[in-house]
């Protein structure tokens, strides 16, 4: 029961960071705080859902299409909506608050254009879902792929991060732009670059994640909300903090399901997300505020 | 801040002068048309189950009215005009647009919204305004009391206790039979709907001398239920019940394939009867038993889930689709029986009953519809109350699942 | 102070005689017109509530929607057991005790770690409230079966709105109030003068909550339903922010300004299109985000950091204290 | 120095992750004298100014006003004990008016003063440090030396036993420095205790009574201003090695 518990814990967190870790890009290194965040994970899961029913294409595959594409999108938002607020936002708290208002309201309209393209129904279809046993654990076939995706995006991006040329211009600009600029790092380049990657996190967390969760139009803020914890726990613009964070999470969800009672799952993230915050506000693995 | 104190004021204005234009062009219209106005989930946490049960059935059936001609009133064919809003899932949204229904929009009759809460919330103003009531989504253990407190009012779905009951009472037969033994595993979302039907089917449970073996909720929303099927399935209970609403009946349900866990019957809630269920789990959705159900052999339904295909693009549920699409085929004839458009004439018909329905003769309100429904087949027949014509035997025991792809 | 100063008696004398006036509203217009009355006076006590504490001292508060759900829920649970009065006492009792432990365990939090906190707060009351009626009462919904008329909601609200700006205007003119400023200009500056920090803050932070507890206790009775989904309804907190800071939270009366259009517009996106609300609504704001920076980013400006606060000269927009007591 | 010990301080130590700001440092100041606090920049001296007003927890060590363990209160108790302060950085309220700005300092201290009385003691101060007539300027728009005079009202308003001025005569064109001088001056001569931190050798030379100089968190010299200037370790401290 309890080797089960964690592992099904495991792969429940592994989600949560999955979805989670666009979102430490985005705010960590592009400082937007974006709202929208889970309405572009929804749009993966309908273009997902698109591919698997209508076209045939095995979502797996159709990340190759869908990578670039929300790539695209996301540098264009950044491009067209953002840079603007960029540009006149006098500090990082002005920022932030106007790239809320924005980021909301593009919720708004990403989640009615869902809606008059798909109504409001639930989705869901049947892919992966296979039992693979794992330590004695049954476990579905497409939430391991899930997890496995999780676990390389953390420790890959967290290695490029912080073994790479760019990896480091990113991290110089999410600890400071003003000074990154002086040596010579292109931080509009960087800012967009970085928002657009974690754009493209969203949308592979997206359709992962279609393949095992019942979604509709109005469950993008469900995304948001959860992706936010994970992120400030973990620490702001970390990946790998993310990581463990979602895990974290999904392992305590689990075990208070098991041993405790499964309607405190969601009371006890909560719990856990304002206990770190109370104790450690910068986040797990953040930096300490200065 | 000068510019900005003008432009806000020419917001208010802008806003002012839109807010009027609409209500003059809602407000003052005189030629012959029957308005039926409408508030409904289309955005927040009902929208999906708006868009399931009732939407596409309001929109079908204004649409074959007036691809006939309209309404026949007193030998005239008046075509039906829609006023319809969305109350974005909030209470106070859903008061105010029932509010600017009656007032401004000043339509003949309201259609219900979606939902226990919605439904409640508008049911004084509709009643203190004259404006029946047919409540097509709510089920709540008050639906009695709820329906003499306003007189023009109907809840169609009836109580909570009473899908409990016969699921027990069904149950008992089961166990009485030596079919299955006295365990019964039972989970519950927490919101109204999922607390009133575990609190109704706890009792109903140990009254028949079953044995609860799990009977624990899980939180609204939540769709990650591996570790609770996990738990059960080590209880050797030969019946799971789970009140669960549709994201969490679909993660049920794929958890207790993945894991194995196949109980001789196995009872999902809300969402079973949606054709996503069928769509998503194909085969496997065989012997799995709901809340609801249809009797697909009845031409009637038949035709009602073809045209349903036909105008929605597919199929409607088969629990409160039908009892909504009932609901409407009656007030059609208790308009057209009252040969006018006048509110009382109609109100007083509609309480008089005996309309000719999908669900045979009906009085809004009645609760002869399937408590009890199965998949067979890829249809959802109805199992229960037994004595109902049409009753379809149970697939006994569930199927194994199926290993998916 | 002196109460009896003209500068005091001036504007509450004219305020007295504007609600007096709105008082009989309901007498010129319809039950729709009335229920889109409650609707801005509703938005207008919680903004302007909001503001009270937010305004100052810069912290976007997200919680909102916690305590009017806690108002409406006291409502929910005692309704029926005792008159209504009674109730409303009951449910700024319950507001106060939760925000003074809000109020003391998260004030230490700073910018968007605060907004974020209360934010989560609000899933986590809703989810402990779920869990307390699902396993101690073993009742979800609850039912209001009040005879509160929908004109009786209103004048409630409008007593309180009226009760709310004078205790705003008499803030202003207090040490408090004027504590609460200097920690908005400068907190350390605040402290080194001998201000409980604190203190000031959970005071108004509580003060604040009552008002919304009180919103949320007086509406209740419309819904004649609630639980925890309806009462603690996020998009209630996100709401109150948008009209605060579109009207400008620093003033007793901004808030208003910001409540007023934007509560008709909503009213005129939904009434008008149903099916297009959200991409309108969406849209609306990138307006007022991109197009009308002088009424909204002006305003945020106050939002950065105090600590970061230079040598640099001031903003020429930034009003002077003196203006904004005028808006009293 | 025969009056008595007004401020005493044992064995305070501030380390930030391991930096050590301030190691067991050690001074007393008595009553009515004018301290200077000495050093290189980053030698800790406006550190210790934190932790003697509360802006900053010491991690050990002790600080006592007239007897009171004031050693980590919160700074608005500290205020109270009688201990007021400017800052490095000028702080003032930029939106607030200076009346209103001196009475920000008024109104909550010990016994408060609020409303006309607070106006009329406000102006009075004002009057004090030459502001009168700046009386409902904004703060934020005045000069440099008389935001600096503002920020002194402030402090004064207060009515403290014991003065802390950081850096408060720098930035000062000359004839600012001989006002800001004289200023500090009648202050003394009213009777007030001062410590100011300070890089400018002319106004330490004309007001301070004794010098204490931090080097690297540590005391390293103390005395009248002479003593200290001259002392070998202190110019090396101040100038490198090669120049002792």
């Amino acid at each position: 029961m309890l080797s089960y518990a964690i592992f099904s814990g495991i792969t429940l967190g592994g989600m949560y960071a999955l979805v989670a870790m666009g979102l430490t890009l985005q705010y960590g290194v592009s400082r937007i705080m974006n709202l929208a965040y889970g309405e572009l994970v929804i749009v993966a899961s309908f273009i997902a859902f698109i591919f698997m029913t209508t076209l045939g294409i095995n979502p797996i595959v159709g990340l190759l299409i869908i990578i670039p594409l929300s790539f695209a999108l996301n540098w264009i938002i950044y491009r067209i909506l953002l840079t603007p607020l960029v540009a006149r936002a006098k500090n990082r708290g002005m920022l932030e608050v106007d790239s809320i208002l924005a980021t909301f309201g593009l919720l708004f309209i990403v989640q009615g254009v869902l809606l008059v393209w798909f109504g409001g129904n639930y989705y869901s279809y049947d892919f992966m879902n296979g039992a693979v046993n794992v330590f004695g654990a049954a476990i579905a076939a497409n939430r391991l792929v899930a997890l496995g995706f999780a676990i390389v995006i953390g420790l890959g991006f967290y290695l490029i991060l912080t073994k790479t040329r760019i990896g480091t211009a990113l991290r110089a600009v999410a600890v400071d732009p003003t000074s990154a600029r002086l040596v010579a790092i292109d931080v509009n380049f960087a800012s967009c670059f970085a928002f657009a990657l974690g754009g493209a996190m969203a949308a592979v967390g997206g359709v992962l994640v279609s393949m095992f969760l019942t979604f509709s139009t109005s469950m993008g803020v469900v995304f948001t909300m959860k992706a936010l914890i994970v992120v400030i726990m973990g620490g702001v613009g970390n990946l790998l903090g993310a990581l463990i964070a979602g895990l974290i999470l999904g392992v305590a969800e689990s075990l208070v399901a098991t041993y405790v009672d499964p309607g405190l799952t969601i009371a006890v993230t909560y719990v856990i997300f304002l206990l770190v915050l109370l104790i450690k506000p910068s986040g797990l693995f953040g930096r300490a505020s200065s | 801040m000068q510019i900005s104190a003008k432009l806000r004021i020419a917001t208010i204005a802008a806003a002012t002068t839109a807010l009027m234009s609409t209500a003059t062009l809602f407000g003052a219209n005189a030629q012959e048309t029957y308005r039926i106005g409408y508030a409904i989930s289309k955005t927040g946490p009902g929208a999906p189950g708006a868009a399931t049960s009732t939407t596409p059935n309001y929109e079908m059936w204004v649409k074959e009215i007036n691809d006939a001609g309209g309404l026949k009133v007193g030998g005239k064919q008046i075509p039906i005009e829609v006023v319809e809003y969305d109350d974005r899932s909030s209470s106070e949204e859903a008061v105010r647009a029932i509010e600017r229904l009656i007032n401004q929009d000043k339509v003949d009759f309201i259609l219900s919204p979606w939902g226990t809460g919605m439904n409640l919330a508008v049911a004084p103003i509709l009643d203190r305004a004259g404006y029946a009531h047919l409540a097509g989504t709510a089920v709540t253990d008050k639906a009695p009391q709820l329906a003499k407190r306003w007189k023009n009012s109907y809840w169609l779905l009836g109580t909570g206790e009473q899908y409990a009951v016969e699921m027990a009472e069904f149950l008992k037969g089961l166990k009485e039979a030596g079919k299955i033994n006295d365990k019964v595993a039972m989970i519950a979302v927490a919101d109204g709907f999922g607390i009133e039907l575990s609190k109704a089917g706890r009792k109903a449970l140990e009254d028949r001398d079953f044995d609860l073996v799990y009977d624990k909720t899980y939180p609204l929303g939540s769709q990650d239920l591996a570790t609770i099927v996990n738990e059960i399935k080590s209880l050797g209970a030969d019946t799971f019940v789970a009140f669960s609403y549709p994201p969490g009946t679909l993660g049920l349900t794929e958890q207790s394939r993945v894991l194995g866990f196949n109980p001789k019957i196995f009872y999902a809630g809300v969402g079973t009867a949606f054709p996503l269920y069928k769509n998503r789990f194909g085969d496997n959705a065989q012997g799995v038993v709901s809340l609801g159900g249809a009797s697909e052999d009845d031409p009637k339904i038949a035709d009602y889930i073809a045209r349903h295909v036909a105008f929605a693009d597919r199929e409607p549920d088969r629990w409160a689709s039908i009892v909504n699409w009932a609901s409407l085929q009656s007030l059609q004839q208790a308009i057209e029986r009252a040969g006018s458009t006048d509110r009382e004439a109609i109100n007083a018909e509609l309480a008089k009953g005996g309309f000719d329905t999908i669900l045979g003769t009906y009085k809004p309100g009645d609760q002869t519809f399937w408590q009890v429904g199965q998949w067979q087949d890829g249809k959802f027949v109805g199992v229960a109350p037994t004595s109902m014509e049409g009753a379809h035997e149970l697939v006994f025991p569930k199927p194994e699942w199926k290993a998916a792809q | 102070m002196s109460i009896l100063k003209p500068d005091f008696i001036k504007p509450v004398g004219l305020g007295a005689v504007i609600f007096a006036a709105l008082a009989f509203l309901p007498n010129f217009v319809d039950n729709y017109y009335m229920s889109l009355a409650i609707s801005v006076v509703s938005f207008a006590v919680l903004a302007t509530a909001w503001s009270m504490f937010s305004g100052p001292t810069r912290y976007i508060s997200l919680a909102t929607v916690v305590f009017f759900g806690i108002g409406a829920y006291t409502v929910a649970v005692l309704g029926e057991h005792m008159a209504f009065p009674l109730v409303l006492i009951c449910a700024a009792l319950a507001g106060t005790v939760i925000a003074v432990l809000v109020g003391f365990s998260t004030l230490r939090l700073a910018g968007v770690y605060f907004v974020i906190f209360t934010f989560g707060l609000t899933e986590l009351v809703r989810q402990v409230v779920s869990w307390y009626e699902v396993n101690v009462t073993r009742e979800m919904g609850r039912y209001v079966f009040l005879d509160i008329t929908q004109n009786d909601i209103y004048w409630q609200l409008l007593a309180l709105f009226a009760i709310l700006l004078l205790t705003g205007f008499i803030l202003a003119r207090s040490r408090l109030g004027f504590a609460l400023r200097i920690i908005g200009e400068d907190e350390t500056v605040a402290k080194h003068c001998g201000i409980d920090v604190t203190r000031v803050k959970v005071a108004l932070f509580v003060l604040s909550a009552v008002f919304m507890t009180l919103t949320g206790a007086i509406m209740a009775p419309r819904w004649t339903y609630i639980d925890p989904v309806i009462a603690f309804n996020p998009m209630l907190s996100f709401q109150v922010v948008i009209m605060a800071l579109l009207g400008g939270p620093r003033r007793l009366l901004g808030p208003l300004l910001g409540v007023i259009p934007l509560t008709l517009l909503f009213e005129v996106l939904t009434a008008s299109f149903p099916n297009h609300f959200s991409i309108l609504l969406g849209c609306v704001f990138m307006v007022i985000v991109y197009l009308l920076p002088g009424g909204v980013i002006g305003l945020y400006e106050k939002y950065r950091a105090p600590k970061k606060r230079t040598l640099s000269p001031p903003d020429g927009n930034n009003t002077t204290p003196k203006s904004e007591e005028k808006a009293a | 120095m025969t009056s008595q010990v007004l401020l005493s301080i044992d064995g305070l130590h501030k380390a930030f992750g391991g930096l050590i700001a301030v190691n067991q440092m050690q001074f007393d100041v008595h009553e009515g004298e004018i301290l200077g606090l000495l050093g290189p920049n980053g030698s800790g001296k406006t550190t210790v100014m934190n932790l003697i007003s509360g802006a900053l927890q010491a991690n050990e060590g002790k600080v006592v006003i007239s007897g009171k363990d004031i050693t980590n209160l919160p700074a608005h108790k500290i205020s109270h004990s009688g201990i007021a302060r400017t800052f490095q950085l000028v702080r003032i309220l930029p939106d607030l008016d200076c009346i209103e700005n001196i009475e920000a300092g008024l109104a909550y201290r010990n016994n408060p003063l609020w409303g006309d009385d607070a106006q009329k003691a406000a102006l009075d101060l004002l009057d004090r440090i030459g502001l009168a007539k700046q009386a409902h300027t904004p703060a934020g728009d005045l000069t440099y030396i008389d935001q600096k005079r503002l920020e002194l009202g402030r402090a004064l308003a207060l009515q403290p036993k014991l003065l802390l001025l950081d850096e408060w005569l720098a930035g000062l064109n000359p004839s600012e420095l001989q006002d800001g001088i004289t200023l500090v001056r009648k202050l003394k001569d009213e009777g007030l205790t001062i410590i100011m931190v300070e890089h400018v050798m002319d106004a330490i030379r004309s007001l301070c009574d004794r010098c204490v100089v931090m080097n690297a968190g540590a005391k390293i010299a103390d005395g009248t201003p002479d003593e200290v200037l001259s002392d070998p370790e202190v110019v090396r401290a101040y100038l490198g090695d090669s120049h002792a």
